[in-house]
């Protein structure tokens, strides 16, 4: 069975290498991905995807992901709005589908375990925090990708799975301010900084991220971030399938990662 | 404590369990269990070698894991009795078989891993119910490390560390490092008055507690600073809101009314992050130590021992007295009365008064040899009976019972009777007997319908 | 009497320990309701036998309010759930029969409920008010008279 | 500052509360919202204080606050909250009544900004990020906004001055007109 | 035929402020099964009592009716008045006509009726009341105490000071509870031990 995937609005512009590394990991684990081009409005993805046939319906956004999900739990328990909606919409939707993300995929519909079996080249050595940002745990009872909402660990569990360290750190469930990444750039360079700072405290080599928002505000912003506040982190940002790419012995270009705007390459040397 | 172990009226059966609990006021007849402590009460001369010498080590549940303890132990050193136990969970003769270091060592031959468990059968006239409460597991906060951190501590740990009878001698320090904490952050309502992670009700003893506690930090490092995150300062008590009055003047506790969102670790500091409502703006502490003022909460098995004593209990698992106001240490079951923290948070003070409250509701009922009883209960015709036993399915105390009776011709005949004095007089039975063969005294159905013909009229 | 003048007349079963005390309470803060309605004291709800509510409405009266602790309160641990069961079932009788449901109501009112008990009172005089007298077993006892 | 409260204190409230269908007189003011928001020091009331005028029915203050534009809508607010107030919806439904009222928001940035975005969606079917950042950047007239970070992503090939092609995209303007028919809305 | 005593309470003026109470006493006196009735400023005072002793053996009563406050309050004091005027004290009925009649309601004509109401439903139910015995169980004079914390210790030494043997169970090997792990108490900041 294929999963529905709907690569959002950013996997065709900043962050073309997620969407890339995505569907070589997932043909390299022998997930099948159907692709569901549609527009950027929940529920009527959920419905177009329910026509295709499919019984899930996974994202790599966490943006995205947090809207289907949200949308999708809340029409399942309030049938009073599912009818309105539907009338507006002008579709019906049926609730049989599934809303997962990138990470359930790789994490509860793979399998940790298996993913151990996949790897080629064990990341030995390398320290890698993982940041989830808010949209991927909140609000907990409805989307939340892990039990725990306050210190998630779906992430880490893949990233030592390919062989790598997860130090302890404290930001990963902190806000980057992505909706003001154009309107009030200053409090995102603020908040981005935060969190650059926690990953170079906990002695990070790079962060590891689930969401190309995410992404776009840690690896775009970081050189106006050394202007304005005088540090220049250089910190990598990787996406999580890029780095099991890398794991899975595939090449740092084939991945996409040449086109971040902070370089992995030093990073990486070696390890593809 | 002493008081109570060598007043000849009292005797104390610890590691023991009340299993069972029939009859009715005056006259309970009540089944215990004293587990086996492995260790012979009346050998132990309470020299201590054997717990010295035990080779095992497991956190100490009376440290509250703050410190350890051996696999026979005394939970602390003043201890009533004096005599060791043995945890069969961890002891090595239990878990692998072999070891018998304290048998070898104790010299009154007092330790018996054969000894069993012993059942008592004791009839009692009234039973005080004083189990105490449980502390909330603070762990359910994931934003406050959800247990992760070491640094992050409840009141009750603070207070072993800073009892001298505790694993750090009374000093006090970081779990994390042994360092002396110079910056401490308190947080009130930990699982109090938080209706999504905790229970809504005010545990009522955390805001003087923590006061105490700044004062005793004060006491014993001068140069600590303490800063207590609260939301109300509750300081109904004599002397309470002049001793929390004092911490914050002579003991320099700086008090910053709000929450905190969150805790996290940088290097060996905790950035703890609040809110101060009166100032409208954030707070960042960098703190050595935080202590959770963690709720209290009822025993979480209270509700067996409800059941066992056929007492009601909250939506929270307190045991629900007769009357809040009028009758507050009393039970709906006659002869059962509540004293402390079972029945709702409570501090010392009020423990106590509670306590003494249901000592004398004892001594009252003990002070005549017989008890007078209301006649307000059921009867039951047998003549008419079906024997259906429907009203022995409705009857809460279970005061209707069947007995055999021999006939004038020898025959014998089951039928059904009310215990008049287990009866309560609900009249449940009364509406449920399909054969109309119950009657409550004082209130039968006939009185009933002629007040209705009455009012009709 | 004239139908211009008339004024529902209902009973309420009260349970001593908490309806009946939440209706004392009303009276000591004085708080106003209907007078239509005379109380009689049970121990428990769960002593109310079906027959009382019948008998209420063969003997004319409009109405019959009954009252007892909330679910889980109890005095007598779980009276109030034997009664709820039955109520229940008292109810389809009585709607078969013919009974206007407003005639007959159950509620849950603790000691601590001094204003919800007016509340009760109130609404269910108003809704025994709007289907006007009880007659359903007038006649039938006219005739056996 | 004098507060007048009146008879009619809590009828704001009572429409806040209608409108989110979050209970706003549940909030007890512990702050815990305030404690973890990231935005704070930008805001002109700490969001415990938003809650506290709604609940004093200050209107005016609550609606020319900067407070709910500035909401990043993290919810570690509504995650945190002990008493389960949804605070970030209330911050949402608080934007929308200002708007529907004519309230001029002093951050015409995030409205602009909001404004493209749903437009973006509503012409193009999806979110096209140099579209929305090039409109966006036009309207507010700061025309060299991120220009380097634009150069560097142009070079690694991320953006480009020709945007997909989704289906449906007719669509989606039927649906932004129901809804706003359905909502009884002229914006 | 019974000999029913009603005895109406104006409770000051709490009840006859709402009830036309001399009006009831004439009314009621003249109900089948009604030997005597009367009204009376306070009931429950001595004079009020007396008045009721007095009249049972007067009027040889045989049951009795109080209309004033609610018996929650006042049962028990009428009980033991009409025992101690020679009748069975189940022989008592009460009408509740202060709580749930002359305080809830303004209109005097529709109280007045409705306390009449109540008394009369009070009368004929203690018509049909039985004389009821009390009865006596023996009290077994030790107690036991369940738990060893500073309540179980509190009540255990209050019970056995008064005289009568406890036993005390407490289920972790020691007793002290909580109280043995603290180290000083608020607000005197004395030892716990």
């Amino acid at each position: 069975m294929a999963y529905g995937y709907y690569p959002g609005c950013s996997s065709h512009g900043t962050a073309k290498e997620y969407d890339i590394s995505t569907k070589k990991v997932c043909e390299r684990l022998g997930l099948k991905l159907e692709e569901v081009l549609a527009l950027a409005l929940p529920f009527r993805n959920l419905v177009l995807a329910e026509k295709q046939g499919l019984d899930s319906i996974m994202s790599t956004c966490s943006a995205c992901y947090n809207r289907l999900k949200v949308a999708h739990e809340t029409l399942k328990r309030a049938p009073e709005i599912l009818n309105r909606i539907s009338e507006i919409v002008g579709e019906p939707y049926n609730k049989t589908l599934k809303v997962i993300h990138f990470l359930d995929l790789i994490s509860k519909e793979f399998g940790v375990e298996k993913i151990k079996e996949s790897v080629m080249k064990p990341l030995t050595g390398l320290k890698a925090v993982s940041y989830y940002g808010c949209l991927l745990t909140r609000p907990p009872e409805l989307v939340s990708i892990d039990p725990d909402a306050e210190n998630p660990t779906i992430m880490e569990e893949i990233i030592e799975a390919l062989g790598a360290e997860t130090p302890y750190w404290s930001h990963k469930t902190e806000c980057c301010g992505a909706s003001f990444a154009l309107s009030r750039t200053d409090i995102v360079l603020r908040l981005t900084n935060e969190i650059l700072k926690a990953a170079r405290f906990a002695d990070a080599d790079c962060i590891v991220v689930a969401c190309p928002l995410c992404f776009a505000n840690l690896d775009m912003r970081q050189s106006q971030i050394a202007s304005k506040y005088g540090v220049n982190y250089s910190l990598p940002v990787l996406f999580i399938s890029e780095l099991m790419g890398i794991a899975m012995g595939m090449g740092y270009k084939e991945l996409g990662i040449d086109k971040h705007i902070v370089s992995a390459k030093d990073l990486l040397k070696g390890k593809e | 404590m002493v008081e109570s172990s060598q007043n000849e009226n009292i005797e104390i059966l610890t590691y023991s369990e009340v299993e069972e609990v029939s009859g009715y006021i005056g006259n309970f007849d009540v089944r215990i269990r004293k587990k086996a402590r492995l260790v012979d009460m009346k050998k132990c001369t309470g020299c201590g070698t054997c717990y010295q010498k035990c080779p095992v080590k497991v956190p100490s549940e009376f440290d509250m894991e703050t410190g350890m303890r051996k696999a026979i132990y005394i939970p602390f050193p003043q201890a009533v009795p004096n005599v060791p136990v043995i945890d069969k969970v961890n002891c090595r003769m239990f878990t692998k078989g072999k070891c018998q270091i304290c048998q070898k060592l104790c010299q009154a031959e007092a330790v018996d891993y054969e000894q069993e468990d012993e059942v008592i059968e004791d009839k009692f006239g009234a039973v005080v119910v004083a189990t105490g409460y449980d502390l909330f597991d603070a762990s359910v906060y994931g934003e406050y490390g959800g247990g992760r951190f070491k640094d992050v501590i409840s009141g009750l740990q603070l207070e072993r560390l800073i009892s001298p009878a505790g694993p750090t001698g009374g000093h006090i320090v970081r779990p994390s490092d042994g360092k002396e904490p110079k910056n401490v952050v308190f947080i009130q309502c930990v699982g109090s008055r938080d209706p999504e992670k905790g229970f809504p009700y005010c545990s009522s003893v955390c805001c003087m507690y923590t006061a105490k506690h700044a004062v005793l930090l004060k006491e014993h490092i001068p140069d600590v600073q303490t800063n207590i995150f609260y939301m109300d300062i509750r300081s109904a008590g004599k002397n309470y809101e002049q001793f929390v009055q004092r911490t914050m003047e002579q003991y320099g506790a700086l008090y910053i009314r709000g929450r905190v969102s969150k805790i996290y670790q940088r290097g060996d500091k905790l950035i703890v992050k609040g809110a101060d409502t009166l100032a409208g703006s954030q707070v960042e502490v960098e703190a050595d130590l935080v202590v959770l003022a963690t709720a209290i909460t009822a025993r979480h098995d209270s509700k067996e021992l409800a059941k066992i004593l056929g007492i009601p209990y909250d939506q929270f698992g307190f045991f629900t007295e007769l009357h809040p106001k009028l009758a507050p240490v009393e039970t709906v079951t006659s002869g059962v009365f509540l004293a402390g923290a079972c029945q709702s948070p409570k501090d010392i003070p009020d423990t106590v008064a509670a306590a003494s409250g249901a000592a004398v509701k004892v001594a009252a009922l003990f002070s005549g040899d017989f008890l007078s009883m209301e006649p307000l209960v059921s009867t039951i015709d047998t003549s008419v009976c079906s024997m259906c036993k429907a009203c022995m399915e409705v009857c809460p105390y279970n005061a209707i019972q069947e007995e055999e009776i021999t006939l004038r011709d020898g025959t014998k005949k089951k039928q059904l009777k009310v215990l008049e004095s287990v009866c309560h007089g609900c009249g449940a039975c009364v509406s449920t007997c399909r054969s109309s063969c119950i009657m409550l005294k004082g209130m039968t159905d006939e009185q009933i319908f002629e007040e209705l013909m009455a009012v009709a009229q | 009497m004239e139908e211009t003048k008339w004024e529902p007349k209902v009973v309420g079963f009260l349970c001593h320990w908490c309806s009946y005390a939440g209706a004392d309470l009303t009276g000591s803060s004085r708080m106003e309701y209907p007078h239509n309605i005379r109380i009689i004291r049970v121990p428990c709800s769960g002593r109310i036998d079906p027959m009382f509510i019948l008998r209420a409405l063969q003997n004319g009266l409009d109405g019959v309010l009954v009252s007892g602790c909330h679910p889980g309160d109890c005095h007598y641990q779980s009276g109030n759930f034997h009664a709820r069961r039955k109520f229940a079932v008292t109810r389809k009788l009585l709607e078969y029969v013919g009974i206007e449901p407003e005639r007959v109501q159950f509620s849950w009112v603790a000691a601590s409920e001094g204003p919800k008990m007016a509340q009760v009172v109130k609404e269910f005089v108003e809704g025994v008010r709007k289907v006007g007298p009880n007659r359903l077993f007038k006649d039938e006892r006219k005739d056996g008279e | 500052m004098i507060y007048q409260l009146n008879a009619d204190v809590r009828n704001f409230g009572k429409t806040i509360s209608q409108l989110s269908d979050v209970d706003i007189y549940t909030c007890y003011q512990c702050g815990k919202c305030t404690a973890g928001c990231p935005i704070v020091m930008e805001m002109s009331h700490t969001p415990n204080q938003i809650m506290r005028l709604i609940q004093l029915g200050l209107k005016e203050d609550v609606l020319n606050s900067l407070t709910p534009w500035l909401c990043a809508a993290c919810e570690t607010c509504t995650t945190r909250c002990p008493k389960g107030v949804d605070i970030a919806k209330i911050m949402d439904t608080l934007r929308i009544l200002a708007r529907k009222e004519g309230y001029q928001s002093k951050e015409p940035n995030v409205v602009n900004f909001n404004d493209i975005f749903l437009n973006c969606i509503k012409d193009k079917g999806r979110l096209q990020e140099t579209h929305l950042a090039m409109v966006y950047n036009l309207k507010t007239r700061q025309f060299f906004k991120d220009a380097d970070i634009g150069r560097k992503l142009f070079m690694k090939g991320k953006i480009s001055l020709s945007s997909d092609k989704i289906k449906g995209t007719d669509a989606m303007k039927s649906i932004f007109e129901r809804s706003r028919a359905f909502l009884g809305k002229g914006e | 035929m019974s000999r029913i005593g009603v005895f109406i309470c104006h409770c000051g003026v709490n009840i006859s402020s709402t009830v036309d109470v001399e009006k009831i006493a004439e009314e009621l006196a003249k109900e089948d099964g009604v030997a005597f009735a009367t009204e009376y400023k306070y009931m429950c005072s001595d004079p009020g009592q007396k008045i009721i002793k007095d009249a049972i053996k007067e009027h040889n009563l045989d049951g009795i009716v109080v209309a004033s406050c609610s018996p929650r309050l006042h049962e028990r004091t009428f009980q033991l008045c009409i025992e101690a005027g020679g009748l069975n004290r189940y022989k008592l009925e009460m009408a509740n006509i202060r709580e749930q009649c002359s305080w809830v309601h303004k209109d005097k004509e529709f109280a007045t009726e409705k306390a009449k109401d109540l008394i009369k439903m009070a009368v004929a139910k203690v018509r049909k009341n039985q004389p009821l015995t009390r009865f006596s169980i023996p009290v077994f004079k030790k107690a036991l105490v369940i738990g060893g914390g500073i309540a179980g210790m509190q009540a255990s030494i209050d019970i056995a000071k008064a005289g009568y043997k406890v036993t005390l169970v407490e289920r972790t090997p020691t007793i002290g509870g909580r109280m043995a792990q603290l180290d000083k108490t608020f607000p005197t900041l004395d030892c716990s031990a």
